[in-house]
């Protein structure tokens, strides 16, 4: 089962993973503050389906965020 | 007279310039003021607070232990500072961050919700100046003028924000009118 | 000029520059910061040089060099940062070049923190570098007294030929209060001529040397002793101090820097005990001021030492008084700042309880 | 089911304190994985800097020692001198190395001594604000370059792996950045290269890494990383600069 | 093992190595220079490891990481070299780690010249560098003595986890008298296992930590705190000195190191003229023994400090008597010697030509 | 009747208290003649390091001063600073420049500090009695390496030309030699580059002599020329390393 | 006993040596020693002179002001060092290289031309152990034994060394009987 | 007149002239010794007719004792 886990309250919001990903899957979630007060990285549910499970989004997040499963 | 205030909240919520602006104020009115921020590591994030005395004696200690007032932009300053106002002090609370009530019931406190007026007002980054405008309507601590003043120095270099700041400013010395003092 | 807000580490920039001082060098460290960005800022303004050097090493001998070459010359830092300079330090002392040091402490050892602290007293009073010299060091307690002290400090250097130490402290560099430049005597006029610099001998007749090496044991003792008659000189010229309320004290605190500020706000908080409660500010940490001491020690019950160190200049309290009264210490250390409460009631403790 | 990518056992669950978006969390993060992958966590010592990553030592999965401002080189040759078996690393900024420590980065390299390095090289001192690093660009402005960094007064930026690779004692030099994930697995390899050959025994390795500061450049994180591309890179060329890996090295 | 005659600086190294210490970092400077050379020679045969640094600042930093790494770890300089390592100091005992640093003292400030001095007991004393630390520190005043205390400075250092510094001079370093190396514990046997150094995880389970950064101003509070613990137990343990003469002196000398043997051969010149006088020899200077003062201050005339700088440990002196008694001083500089005979006349004048 | 050669104004009638044969005294010498040739006598300041040339500020006839051992590049730099018009140049051994004063070297270099620095390179420690310096070479013998300099304990000989010819803010490099009659005419017309180099505000400018300590090498004097040549020179190849005299500097 | 002796002379005269024989000796048989020398910048050429004590109590200062015996190898070391002795004390010159006399009348003087003696056996670096022997003629301070091992000491690793400096040890103390004690 | 002089009393022995002579006419004078103990620099005068007046010993000089004149 394809899954890109985030690590949410790591997340600081600096939107490394989003410009990396090449199916533009990953978004801020602006309507939500994670406990350091950032909005967090997620893809929708209705986007997973998109992931090719390149991992990209992780190598680039600084804050080790990201697990990728394939 | 003799305040000591503290200003608090996170980086970035323009804390420091609140105290500026007071501190300034005070000194154009020939009060002795000190202005002192708390700075830690340069990196960033956090919460940012300055403490500021504005008196008519020469200025003991810039450390403020006991506070007349406590305006927390967020929060963990409330959290942090509440205990640090004298009994029948003033508290200011930001109340667009802040949903969470004191836990004190020995002083004066005012929510005022800076950033929704803000909001409206369509610049976020003024909440700091309708803080002190509510500030400023509870307690004249300083004079019009020298506020007046004192946010024409601050703004030194960026005079185009002036009067933004300064319309912030009057509007929060309103919405004290349209507040409830939560005693 | 009216009064205007400002940092410490800006108040003391801009006295220096207007102190005639035109070239600085140093490096970044927390929590004076505000210095070199200060310096960076306006020094091309007014035709003078801010330097970033690659060390702290390396900028104290910056300051030699220029100092030796006839400039006012300022550097600052922090306390690893000066601790780096103690051999530069001990150089500029040994070939007698003016120049104007400030240390704005924060907590140690080692790396420590950033907070405020004044435990570099023994370092800057005592001599941190090597052989026997002697900084002389004054410590303002105001963004104002910053401001006129470093204008003192450049004059004093030139009088003594001798590096003098400006001691702060983190706080002191962070917090703004109004300060007053009018009253700083504008450098460039009174500014000696510095003929012993090396500028180049030009048609002097005689090359100047600037030197601190003597293989001769005689004539390095006589250097030596040459300069010992300078800081006696100094020690009877150059001593500063501020004494409030202590014409009845039964107690003296005995602070300097932002903490004399907090004795302050204690003394107020003894009156309303009936505590009497008097302070001596040394101003000059090193000349020690004794005279304060020789004036009250007759009458005083005891001394307390307020630092934010373990104990540090209460060693210099304990020798002025010299047994005759007893004397006490009272101490936060790596950035922690002495409240007024419990001041008073460590002056309640070693009143047992009196009053 | 196969995990892709997860953390690496080479970092500890402290979170990083970086401003987001910095990248020296990703180099910590290869630092980390090139040790777990070789299997020398349990004999690393690590040394960390003063500078933004002055906490390495808590990241680290393995013993790390906390040095002064510039010298951690030195730092690391006393570990190294006590240790000669275990793996010793630093991780230095680039006021640390190649301002205050020049000369502990310089004599460790003359030395030979069988560390590796790991220089983030983001043309500023972070941790105290953004002053001017000796590698800033000419032009850059900074808290002490605000007119932009002059020759004239400022002189020129340092460049490390050209000037380290003159000597030699130095076995593996190499210059890599981390502004998109190719050059982020490029410089994986160069960091594995590196203590590849510490392991050899083949004497001191460093590894350059252009790096970010979106805070004190004052850019957002993605403008930053195309920062380190358009600006300097240009500058400070990729690639490897001294390589000694292949050859049979004699030893005093 | 016979006696074997040895120069001082050669006697410390073969001390240091018995002692079981196996790493050596420093760099050269006179006069110090044979203790490199010695390294140099001796410690690759013993499978030791000798490295002359870059710089003194290079090398103390070396010397914190084969130190917090686990090693016993010597290193030595002179004056110059060692106001270079301040920082590296405070740096070291604020990571508490052990070591043993010996400054073989020369003529200051700056360059100065290169005859025996005493003119860093400030620096070794008060804290050269920055921030609230001590060192222990061992003056000895024989060539025996350097040998024997360089033993006990290694295990003092891993006792309390703390930099233990040898106070030698030129002279001291230099002269060659007969010493047996007999009494020194051989280091490997009885050094304790360091569970808090950086030796690789292995099978540990925690990972070990050499640090002195604390951020949080309380927690740096504490740190401080847990520190002066340990001096105030050192201060307890570690006192050393040696009386001579002194039951029924009615002047006390007060010397340590190479003067404190000069100060022998005055008790005897004295005696000549019917003075009784004493001396008192601090071998430890930190921690300053007190017990000789208070065991004498009841009936002696006067103490008078010898030393050879302007007056530095003369300070110690002072706070031990707290005012009971005069404290004199007498003291030569850069590179000068007291003779007797001065000493003589000194004691003469002071005592107002008495007896 | 002409005077082929004769003592120079440069300096004064202190005599030199090198040792015989000690090929410091050629170099003094020929910088005096340079300056007062150049006619900058009355306008140098000259920077004394700490080595066996620590006197050289009695010998120039000129303004002079005495740095910290390594410091001279900082002294000149604050020196020049304040007399930007003034020629300013340090006299330095290669203990003194190439190891405690690399990080000062480097940057005052890399500033493009306009200086002039004499580095004399005898491969030993000559004041304190004969020491390992960092461009001792490889086997060599030393008070510090009685066993012969060893790459594995001590690491390499430092080319000083070569890594700072790395450096933007170089303007003029040459390593040169006084072991024979053309080699010092060489080395003095190298010098007279540097010292042009500074006059026309060039930047940061060394010439490197290998030079002789026939009392630490345990040679003759004679001896001592022909060890340079034979053992010294290959290691260190004379020449211009760098050179932008001819070039229009930008500055900024 | 109390001896203090001061060697002087040329770098190069193996001024040291001597110190160090007459120390060893003493070590040797059991009594107190000290040397000390003096130590100039790492330059060479000029003077250099060692002090040595040997004593059966403790030695107290290694710096020598009254000495009882000095040896003079050259003329500025006569010059330099004529006056530290103690009155009676003994002072022993290389008639070889020096030409003039003491200054003083309350010493007893010996003259011994070591260099000279040196030359006739072959070898001027013998010149000191020459002296050596001069002086232990004059006053038994040490055995000969442990004299004798003393140079094996002082020459280890140079033994073949040994040999010829003993031989001219043997012939400076029949030298002094050929002398004449100036008065 | 063609003329090499010697500043006698700063010679230091060391022979560097003597090696840099083309025409080996420089030779010590074991006869004498300079203030400073060192056996002086010389030219016979016989040779000093020999001499081309190069000025290579007074290059080789290292404590600048040689004039030459020609
Ligand atoms: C001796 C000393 N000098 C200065 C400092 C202040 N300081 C802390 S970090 C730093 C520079 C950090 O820059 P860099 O090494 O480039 O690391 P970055 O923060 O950019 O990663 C400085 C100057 C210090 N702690 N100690
Ligand atoms: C801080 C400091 N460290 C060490 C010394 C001792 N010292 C004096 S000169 C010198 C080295 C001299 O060697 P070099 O620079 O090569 O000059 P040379 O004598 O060979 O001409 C040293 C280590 C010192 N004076 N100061
Ligand atoms: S694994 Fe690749 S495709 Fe999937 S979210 Fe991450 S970057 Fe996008
Ligand atoms: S890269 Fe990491 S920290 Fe940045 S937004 Fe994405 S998940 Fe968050
Ligand atoms: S200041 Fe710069 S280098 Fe430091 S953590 Fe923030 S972004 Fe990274
Ligand atoms: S020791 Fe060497 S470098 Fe120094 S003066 Fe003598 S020969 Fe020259
Ligand atoms: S000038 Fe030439 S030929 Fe004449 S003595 Fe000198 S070297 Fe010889
Ligand atoms: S080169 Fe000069 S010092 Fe040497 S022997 Fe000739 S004249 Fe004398
Ligand atoms: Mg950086
Ligand atoms: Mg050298």
């Amino acid at each position: 089962m394809k899954q890109v886990i985030f690590n949410e309250n790591l997340c600081k919001s600096c939107e490394l993973c989003l410009e990396a990903c090449p199916k533009h899957i990953i978004e801020m979630d602006l309507d939500r503050l994670n406990v350091k007060g950032y909005h967090p990285a997620i893809i929708k549910p209705e986007n997973i389906e998109k992931c090719i499970s390149c991992g990209f989004c992780a190598i680039m997040c600084p804050d080790t965020v990201i697990t990728v499963i394939k | 007279m003799d305040e000591k205030i503290i200003f608090a909240g996170f980086g970035g919520q323009g804390i420091m310039s609140m105290g500026l602006i007071m501190s300034y104020a005070g000194m154009m009115d020939g009060k002795n003021v000190s202005w002192l921020p708390s700075y830690g590591p340069e990196m960033r994030g956090g919460t940012a607070n300055c403490h500021v005395t504005i008196s008519d004696e020469p200025v003991g200690s810039p450390i403020i232990n006991e506070a007349t007032i406590v305006v927390a932009m967020n929060r963990p300053s409330l959290e942090r500072f509440e205990k640090d106002l004298v009994a029948g002090g003033i508290l200011l609370i930001n109340s667009s961050l802040i949903d969470i009530g004191p836990q004190r019931s020995d002083i004066e406190v005012y929510r005022i919700p800076a950033n929704d007026i803000a909001n409206q007002m369509g610049n976020l980054k003024i909440a700091n100046s309708i803080m002190v405008g509510a500030l400023m309507s509870l307690k004249n601590i300083v004079s019009e003028d020298a506020v007046v003043n004192a946010f024409k120095k601050v703004f030194e270099g960026k005079e185009k924000l002036i009067p933004i700041n300064i319309q912030a400013y009057n509007r929060g010395k309103e919405s004290i009118n349209s507040q409830f003092a939560v005693k | 000029m009216a009064k205007v807000l400002m940092k410490g580490n800006e108040a003391l920039a801009e006295a220096a520059i207007q102190a005639g001082c035109r070239h600085y060098f140093g490096y970044p460290i927390t929590p004076q910061n505000e210095v070199t960005a200060y310096m960076a800022k306006r020094m091309p303004k007014v035709g003078g040089v801010f330097l970033q050097a690659e060390s702290e090493v390396s900028a104290i001998n910056m300051v030699y060099g220029a100092g030796g070459a006839g400039a006012r010359v300022l550097i600052t830092s922090s306390s690893p940062g000066i601790s780096l300079m103690q051999e530069g330090i001990s150089y500029i002392a040994g070939a007698e070049i003016p120049c104007v040091i400030a240390n704005v402490m924060r907590g140690g050892p080692g790396l420590g923190g950033i907070q405020p602290s004044q435990s570099d007293y023994f370092q800057s009073t005592k001599g941190g570098g090597h052989g026997d010299y002697k900084l002389i060091v004054l410590a303002p307690s105001t963004i104002q007294e910053m401001a006129d002290l470093v204008q003192q400090a450049f004059d004093i250097a030139d009088k003594y030929r001798n590096p003098v130490m400006i001691l702060g402290d983190g706080m002191l560099g962070q917090m703004m209060e109004p300060v007053d430049f009018d009253n700083i005597k504008k450098g460039e006029n009174h500014i000696e001529e510095k003929t012993w610099a090396t500028t180049g001998m030009g048609t002097r007749k005689k090359k100047n040397i600037i030197n601190s090496l003597e293989l001769d044991p005689q004539m390095l003792e006589k250097h030596n002793i040459e300069l010992f008659k300078k800081y006696e000189k100094a020690s009877k010229e150059e001593v500063r101090y501020e004494m409030t309320n202590c014409e009845d004290a039964e107690i003296i605190l005995v602070a300097y820097g932002t903490i004399a500020r907090v004795a302050k706000n204690v003394i107020e908080l003894a009156k309303r005990e009936n505590i009497n409660v008097g302070l001596i500010r040394p101003i000059s940490l090193w000349p020690f001021p004794v005279e304060p001491f020789e004036k009250t020690v007759n009458y005083v019950k005891r001394y307390l030492s307020i630092e934010m160190s373990m104990g540090q200049m209460v060693e210099d309290v304990k020798l002025a008084v010299n047994g005759r009264k007893p004397v006490y210490f009272y101490g936060r250390a790596g950035g922690m700042v002495p409240e007024p409460a419990a001041i008073l009631e460590e002056i309640r403790k070693i009143s047992g309880g009196a009053k | 089911m196969a995990v892709v990518f997860q953390k690496t056992k080479g970092l500890t669950d402290v979170p990083f304190h970086y401003c987001p978006g910095c990248t020296h969390g990703i180099v910590h993060r290869l630092v980390a994985e090139v040790m777990e992958e070789l299997g020398v966590l349990d004999k690393a010592i690590g040394v960390a800097p003063v500078g933004c990553a002055v906490f390495a030592y808590e990241y680290f999965n393995c013993d790390m020692q906390e040095a002064a401002h510039g010298r951690a080189p030195a730092v690391a040759t006393g570990i190294k001198r006590v240790h000669p078996d275990r793996v010793v690393f630093t991780y230095q900024g680039d006021g640390d190395l190649a301002a205050i420590g020049t000369a502990e980065t310089v004599h460790a390299a003359a030395r030979g001594e069988n560390i590796t390095v790991v220089f983030i090289n983001n043309a500023i001192y972070g941790m105290t604000g953004g002053q001017m690093a000796p590698t800033s660009l000419i032009g850059q402005e900074t808290l002490t370059t605000p007119y932009g960094r002059k020759p004239g007064n400022n002189g020129y930026p340092v460049k490390m792996c050209e000037m380290l690779s003159t000597l030699d004692g130095a076995s593996y030099i190499e210059r890599v950045s981390v502004y998109d994930v190719k050059h982020v697995l490029q410089a994986k390899k160069a960091i594995k290269n590196a203590f590849t050959a510490q392991i050899n025994k083949k004497g001191f390795s460093m590894i350059e890494v252009l790096s970010s500061c979106p805070t004190n450049w004052g850019l957002s994180p993605n403008e930053a990383l195309k920062w380190i591309k358009d600006k300097m890179e240009p500058y400070y060329p990729l690639g490897v600069y001294k390589n000694t890996l292949e050859e049979v090295k004699q030893n005093g």
